[in-house]
This record gives structure tokens, sequence and C-alpha cells, in this order.
């Protein structure tokens, strides 16, 4: 399952994948995922899967298991490390975002899980 | 001229050893000791206006008096800079050392610098809070000391610019700083991996999270007369959390009285924790902090009894920085307590 | 594998009616250059700039920087599987124009980071303030997608390198350096008292913007797999990356790879360089695992006492820089790694997103979120209107007189994880 | 913070779920749990039941307290 605040994301796989719209930031997506993973889903792609810096986007997209299983440390450690490195950024930067920055960021967002949904 | 004060304990002002380690502060004019060999590398860019000696028995047996003394005959003199020991390997030196540098800085606001052996237990303590030169383990190597330290107290008189611990000279205190090493990074990366491949010793420049560890501690002989304490790390506080501890990287913990408290429910106990989806916790926090249970037990005579006080953080086991600090501190009295065992839930 | 590098050095850049290279000088037709960019239908117009060092100019935002070079003698040409044809590279003769460069510059996605200073505070972090560099502003027709406009960028800094390095193809190096990689039995043969170390390059590889690319093919979709280092010396990787500035490695990176010089400079004395592995850094996690699975499997194939692993990028990267690293610990293999820190402003956060014991040997590239002062510049080469994003705007810290106080991570290649520079952090 | 605990010289349990955290936080007895939103409860079940849950692990603790050790260990019975 796919969870994301990127609209873009929504619209094209909301047919073909359960899709997880959060209405709220880089961070609420973290979170959200978090949750999940303490019930025992599992991450398939890194949460920081992008070297676009939570500094410089509100868009995040992270697949995970749909199925619950036992408890997946790597994947939380993986989204607790996140979540520790989402903090230390200012996010000053992020209320100078145009709609045409807004686009591009999204569009990344996007491919960069797509590069990863093209293998599932 | 920056104005120093220097503090240095009985043996190194040449009062005696340990039979002398009780005396009170006392404040002198000008030069004592290892004084000495600062102010020659000082040259005329600052000056030693006074020393205050004090015996490390006194100091460590008397703190809070002590540091009061000390503080008030160091505000005298308003110095530009604070310098404590070097202390060496001396344990009850290096910890009054540190201390009462710590003491300085935060209640005088000036810089302060002190100088210990790594090993030193009070370098743990304050080498995150304060400056402290790592210096061998004995007096021999008081030159060496003072050949690192008097430089840096210049600059933090001076209030320039602190250069990355290796520089400098003082212990990595947790806060990284840039700099440009002699050679570049490829190059250094070849010649850790020769070290590394001929069992040479080698300095990694990213030490990983400590893991060290501590030895358990002897079983609880008889668990029904123990008085048993909980501790935990999920959070659990009094409803409305009081205190207004942060859901994560906490500046403080939590320690709330239990007292007649026979089972926490969603009206009276939440979850301060924002490392965990709390629903669940709110609803019941017997599931992070087990009270109800506890007090079973105490009632079936299982325990002796349940502590009065339960102590809470909202640390997450994944965290590098720890609340190490605050677990030092309340660890301390849950002893003076006479706590027998500690039952820690973490989420 | 052996491979001659003639070196010319460049201490000047000049425009000129004819390019070519004269005592030291690169002389540039500006037209012809450009004329060469717009041959791709992609761009509508293009500008050519200088930038030497100590003038007060400021470039942003950068996207590659590559090295002119040319093939004199053996198979194929420079940037093989990209602009010539797929030919194995890495044996013959290779000159270099050192000293100078092509700085691709181009505002693909809006909020693109990565700036060169030629002069003041800015210039001491990054290695391309002391080039002399041939800066392509290139301006892409309306409908152009943000895929097709970052390998439309991509390509006319490779013509245009190629171009300058054809200038070298008949002169006479001032330098020459070789290097030779033998085979792992000959090469066994000759040093078997030396360890044996191999180099592990992390290349980027997480999409859009994040692309490596090895003789052509996208790395992602590449398993881990094994080049000579001349191979690279040759232009058979390359960078499609365009964000994380200060830690992403540039084409010019890739050319000039620290480690490779390095390990080849103690080569047959106090250790056999045995060869380089290269893997991915994915998004997907299995690919995590099985890249680094495959990296620790080929160290214990080629029977390495040691490898250095080299990162790329920031964040995710973290990862896959400890599974290699665990991974081929266990398999009693000693290990160093290089990567740069984000220890937040003050320096004391959490400096890496994953972290493990085995990691006992870490070269550091330096704090990326440490605040560093960048005084104006008299010419800004590039799109201006990106130093808003970048440093915040007005209210930010993009000041009125045209400074900018802004994290070093703006500048390109000022913590590269490959150990290109000076800069560590402790 | 178990550590800290050890080192004033009083014996603790460590209650959590991700046993691998805590061994490498450095806790000497440690005694997994149920789930991080909930180790000792789940509210899947009943009240009686999560309270008899929360009764298996505690008393699991109360051994581990008693149980001399030397290394770290995890009592998962």
């Amino acid at each position: 399952m796919i969870i994301t605040n990127n609209d873009w994301v929504l619209d094209k796989y909301k047919d073909s994948f359960n899709v997880i719209y959060i209405d709220g930031s880089f961070k609420d997506v973290l979170i959200a995922v978090r949750d999940k993973l303490h019930l025992g889903h599992e991450l398939l792609t890194h949460p920081l899967g992008s070297s676009v810096k939570p500094s410089e986007t509100p868009y995040k997209s992270i697949i995970i298991t749909d199925n619950k299983k036992n408890l997946s440390i790597n994947s939380i450690y993986m989204i607790e490390n996140a979540i520790i490195t989402y903090d230390k950024f200012s996010k000053d930067k992020l209320k100078f975002i145009t709609d045409k920055i807004r686009d591009d960021l999204k569009l990344i967002d996007l491919t960069v899980l797509e590069s990863a949904l093209n293998i599932l | 001229m920056l104005k120093i004060v220097h503090y240095i304990n009985q043996f190194f002002a040449n009062v005696g050893g340990e039979e002398m380690a009780h005396i009170p502060a006392e404040v002198r004019e000008g030069i004592v000791g290892p004084g000495l060999a600062f102010q020659q590398a000082f040259k005329d860019e600052a000056e030693i206006v006074a020393t205050i000696v004090c015996g490390d028995s006194y100091f460590n047996e008397n703190t809070d008096e002590a540091k009061k003394i000390i503080i008030e005959m160091v505000k005298k003199y308003n110095p530009d800079l604070f310098i404590a020991g070097p202390a060496f390997n001396a344990g009850r030196y290096g910890v009054a050392c540190g201390t009462i540098a710590q003491a300085v800085k935060d209640e005088l606001n000036i810089p302060v610098l002190t100088g210990m052996y790594i090993e030193n237990p009070g370098a743990d303590m304050y080498k995150n809070n304060i400056y402290i030169v790592s210096t061998k383990n004995s007096a021999a190597g008081m030159r060496d000391a003072v050949k690192k330290m008097a430089p840096l107290a210049l600059k933090l008189g001076k209030g320039e610019k602190i250069g990355a611990s290796s520089e400098e000279g003082y212990m990595p205190n947790g806060k990284r700083v840039n700099f440009f090493e002699k050679e570049r990074g490829s190059k250094r990366a070849v010649k850790m991996l020769l070290a590394k491949l001929n069992d040479k010793e080698f300095e990694t420049e990213f030490p990983m999270p400590d893991f060290d560890r501590v030895a358990p501690n002897k079983a609880v002989k008889d668990i029904t007369k123990a008085k048993i304490a909980l501790v935990t790390s999920g959070g659990i506080v009094p409803k409305g959390n009081p205190d207004h501890i942060e859901s994560s990287s906490a500046s403080k913990y939590g320690k709330y009285d239990i007292d007649g408290v026979m089972d926490l429910t969603e009206e009276t106990y939440q979850t301060a924790h924002g490392g965990y989806d709390p629903v669940y916790a709110n609803l019941d926090p017997d599931r992070v902090l087990p009270v109800d249970i506890l007090r079973e037990f105490e009632k079936e005579g299982k325990i002796g009894s349940l502590h009065r006080y339960f102590y809470t953080t909202v640390g997450n086991g994944t965290a590098v920085k720890s609340a190490k600090a605050f677990a030092a501190e309340y660890a301390q009295e849950l002893k003076a307590d006479g706590v027998d065992a500690v039952i820690l839930t973490s989420t | 594998m052996k491979l001659e590098l003639g070196y010319i050095f460049i201490k000047d850049i000049q425009f000129s009616d004819v390019s070519k290279v004269e005592n030291g000088t690169l002389y540039v037709n500006k037209e012809e250059v450009k004329a060469l960019i717009l041959e791709d239908q992609n761009f509508k117009s293009a500008d050519v700039e200088l930038a030497k060092p100590g003038e007060s100019v400021r470039i942003m935002p950068v996207k590659d920087v590559i090295e002119p070079r040319v093939k004199v003698e053996g198979p194929g040409g420079i940037f093989p599987g990209m602009v010539n044809k797929v030919d194995t590279v890495g044996s013959g003769k290779t000159n270099v124009l050192k000293g100078a460069a092509v700085v691709t510059t181009g505002k693909i996605v809006g909020f693109q980071e990565g700036i060169i200073d030629m002069t003041g505070n800015g210039a001491q972090y990054s290695p391309f303030s002391m080039l002399n560099n041939l800066v392509l502003v290139c301006e892409p027709i309306d409908s152009l997608k943000q895929h097709e406009h970052e390998k439309a960028l991509r390509f006319a800094g490779y013509k245009v390198a190629l171009y300058l390095g054809e200038l070298a193809k008949n002169l006479t190096p001032d330098e020459v350096e070789v290097f030779e990689t033998p085979t792992l039995i000959e090469g066994l043969k000759k040093y078997p008292d030396l360890p044996r170390v191999a180099y592990v390059l992390m290349l980027q590889s997480q999409g859009l913007m994040h692309d490596t690319y090895v003789y052509g093919i996208d790395a992602k979709q590449s398993l881990t797999t094994m080049i000579y280092p001349t191979e690279i010396m040759d232009g058979a990787i390359v960078s499609g990356n365009c964000v994380s500035a200060c830690d992403k490695n540039t084409t010019y990176h890739h050319l000039n790879n620290p480690v490779i010089h390095d390990l080849f400079a103690e080569h047959g004395k106090t250790l056999n360089f045995v060869g380089i592995i290269i893997t991915n850094e994915n998004v997907y996690l299995a690919d995590k695992e099985r890249s680094s699975n495959w990296s620790a499997k080929l160290a214990e194939y080629l029977g390495v006492d040691g490898v250095i692993v080299s990162e790329e990028g920031f964040g995710n990267p973290d990862t896959d820089l400890i599974m290699n690293c665990k991974k081929i610990e266990s398999k009693g293999i000693k290990t160093v790694l290089i990567t740069d820190e984000y220890a937040g402003r003050d320096g004391t956060s959490q400096s890496l997103a994953d972290a493990d014991v085995k990691a006992d040997a870490v070269v550091s590239g330096g704090n990326a979120n440490e605040v560093i002062q960048l005084p104006p510049m008299e010419k800004i080469i590039g799109h201006v209107e990106v130093a808003d994003v970048i440093a915040g705007g007005f209210d930010g810290s993009l000041h009125k007189d045209g400074s900018i106080t802004a994290e070093l991570q703006v500048i390109t290649g000022a913590t590269n994880e490959m150990g290109f520079n000076k800069l560590s952090a402790r | 913070m178990v550590k800290e605990i050890e080192r004033v010289g009083i014996p603790v349990v460590h209650m959590c779920t991700i046993v691998p955290i805590s061994l490498t936080v450095g806790a000497n007895r440690i005694v997994p749990t149920i789930a991080i939103p909930h180790p000792l409860g789940n509210p899947s079940l009943t009240i009686e039941e999560e309270r008899d849950i929360r009764r298996n692990l505690l008393t699991r603790a109360l051994k581990a307290l008693e149980t001399e050790v030397t290394e770290q260990t995890v009592f998962e019975k």
C-alpha cells in the first residue's frame, strides 16, 4: 500500500493500488507509516527515498506491505531514523515554494516512487 | 589583557596530599603551582589574577556549599575566563574541576576550561557541556597539557571561534564542527584502511553511537519483600500532562506520585509520547505502565511494595541521543529511596 | 588494463575566433559552442560564459561539471554508451585539459541547489572554484518536460566537453601518468604479500534527478558489478544527478575519482588495488538488500582483505552504506567508509540516518548543515531567481546586498563523499 | 536509561517489544512484550484477557529479577 500526501500519486494510482492519502505534511506521512509499522506492516521503500531533503519538499510517498506480519525491526529503525532526520532540517524554505515548484516536487516524488513501483 | 582565575586542588597547591584533602576553599592572589606554566604560555596576553585552592574531599563532600563559596570568590575578580586543573587521572579532582567549571559557566556566564585524562570520571560527566582538554594520565604530562590548554584558553577568553575537537585538543563533545584536514578524504581513507589491515591503531572520524555495557546486578533475593519501582520510556503522565513533557526529545522527565492509585484510567492518565500511535495507551495507560497488576501483586504479597513514585520519559528505543543524563539523575534517587528493583517498560 | 593519462595544464580560459589550446590557455569560439548546444531542438537559446578563479562570479544552479578529455589511442571514445559507441574504454592513451571544466546550469526543477563561487568564503569549499570554467546557460523550449530537459542538458555538457577535449588530441601532454590494473591472477603473482584491496563505489540511482549512468545504462537497473578503474577515467560513469549539490558526484568527480587515484598511489607499495565494485542506491528496500548482498559477494569472490566504500547523496544512501559495511565486514573483509554528515546547524544532531557498530572506520566529508556566509558577487551566471529558493528569499537568508547566509549543502561538491576535499568534521 | 539504573546497583528488567533495541541499549534482563503501542496489553481482547496477559508478563519480569544472569538474557517464557 502507498501512503502519500502527494495528490498526483493518489490520482494516478488509486485504482491500481491501495493508496492512503494523508492530507498533511511530510512528517504526517512518516508518522502514519510508523503507526502502520508498529502494527506489523513492513517498509518496501526507504522513507527518505530521495536526496531531496525534507527542508526542500513537502511531499512524500512511501510503500509498505498490505499484510501485517511480525514486527519488522529494520523497518522500525528506518522510520525512526527518518523521523529524527526530518526533524533536524529547518522547514523555513518551504514557505517560498511556488506552484511551479510544487508541481516539480510532486513530479519528483512520483518518479522516485515509480522507480520502485516498476519492480512491484 | 585577559583576566583569569585558576582552580587547583590541595596537592597541586603544595598544601599536602590525601591528609590535607579536607581543606576548604581559599583564594590566593596571583599564581600558585601549575599556574606558573600557564602564565608563561600566556606571555602578556593573559594574567592569572587569582588562584582558588580547595581540598578534593572537601569539594566532593560539600559540593553545594563549595560551589557557592567558590563562585563568590571568582565573581569578585570579574575574570574573562576560568580554568580548572588539569586533573590528569585524579578522579575526585577531575570531578571537582568539571563540577566547578560547569557551575562557573552557568552562574557567571564566562568561558571555562579544564583538562583531564580521558578515563577520569569527570570527563564523562562534563565533556559534553564544557571544553575539557584531553591530557596524559599523570602530572608528568603537565607540559603537554599546558601546551594544549593555553592556546584554547586564550581563544575562549577572547571569544574567538573554536575549531573542531581534533584541532583544538578538547574531548569530542557531541557537537560536530567542520574544519580542513591536511589531506583529502580519499587519502585519509586509504591510510585508515592500511592501518586497519595491519592491525594498527586508527581513529574513526565519526564514532558510531556508544554501545557500552554495564554488567548485570545480582538478582533480587526475595522478591516478595522487595520494593519495586516502575520506570517507563512510554511517556505515561497524569491526564493533561501537567509538566508539559514534550512529545519527543524531551528536555525533562516526569516523576509522579502514585500513592493510593490502584489503576490507571483514561480519565486520570495518558501518554505524552509522540513516538507511537497514542490511542491504545490513552484508552488504558496500564498497557504501558502496569500499575493495576502490580497493585494486585502487592496485595497478594507477590512483591514487597510498589515504590511511591514512577518516572517517565518519552525516549524511544532507537534514539541515539538518549535520556542518559535524566536516567543517571533519577537512578540516584531510586537508590536513595531504597528501591530494590526496577521494572522499566518501553514501547 | 593500462591507460596513460596525458595532462595538458590549463591556466586560463578566453573567448576567441578559433578554439584552440596554446601555452596553457584554452581559447573558445563562443558561437561554435552555442551552435553545438542548439543542435538540440529542445533548446530555444543558449549562452556561454567564462568563470575563472578569483573572479567575483557566482554560478547557480549548477547541474553538472565535466572535465574535457579525449581518446588519443585505444578503443572507444570518452563517455561510451552516452555520446560515443558502447566500446570498452580504459586502455591506450587519453588526454586531459587539466584545470578546465564545462559547467552546466539549468533550472530543471524549481528548487535546485548548487552554487560555485569563484572567490570569497564559498570558494574554499568547492573544488570547481579553482578551475577555469566554461559555463553553459541553456534555455529549454516551453513545452519541455523535466525528464527531457535533464537529458538534453546532460548531453549538452558532454558534447561541449568532447568538443573542447578534441582540441587536446594532438597536443603533447605536460605530464603523463600511467595506471594499470593487471588481471586477478597476474596481480596475485606480482604482489603475493600485499593486502588486496577493492573499492566499492556507490552510485545514486533513485529516479528523476537522482540518476547515474554506466556505459549508458541507468545504474538503478543494474546489478552490482565490476569495472576497471581506468574505464571510469574514460567516462564510463556519468552523472545525471541534479539534487544534493554538496554530496552528489558530478561527472568531474567520476573522471577524477580520488579514491581510485589514491589507491593507485599505494598500488604495488603497501597494497594491491584489485579493482572496483560498482553498486547502486535504489529506493526499493529489496533492491538495497540485493545490491549490498552482491557487493559483499563480489568482494569475497575477489578475495580482498579490505575495501573502501564511498557514498553519494543524502538520507537513504546511509542505509546502503551501512548494509554494504555490515555485509562486507561479516565476510571478514575490513572496511573504511567515506560519508558526510547532517548533524544539524549546531552540529549536535545524529549525523547519519543509519548506524552500526561495525562501521568503526569512517571518513567524514564534513557537516553539510553548518551555516556559512557567502559574500555578494559582481556577476551571477545562471538563474538568479534560484537564489530566492536556495536561501529562502529575503525573509530568509538572501540579503539585500546579494550576500547569502546558507547551509554548506548549497555548495556544489562541498562535502563530497568520495573524499575529494580536505573538509571534515569532528 | 536501563544502563544508568543498572549502574547505580539496582537490578532492572526491561520490558519492551523490540528485543534487538533492548540488547543494543544494554539491558541485561529482557522480557519481550506484545506491541509497540501497547506493550503490556492487547486492545483486541477483553479487559480481563488483557489483565491476564499483563499478569503473565509481569510474573515473568519478577522471575527475571530473581534470576542471576551473567550476560544479556531474554526471558521468553
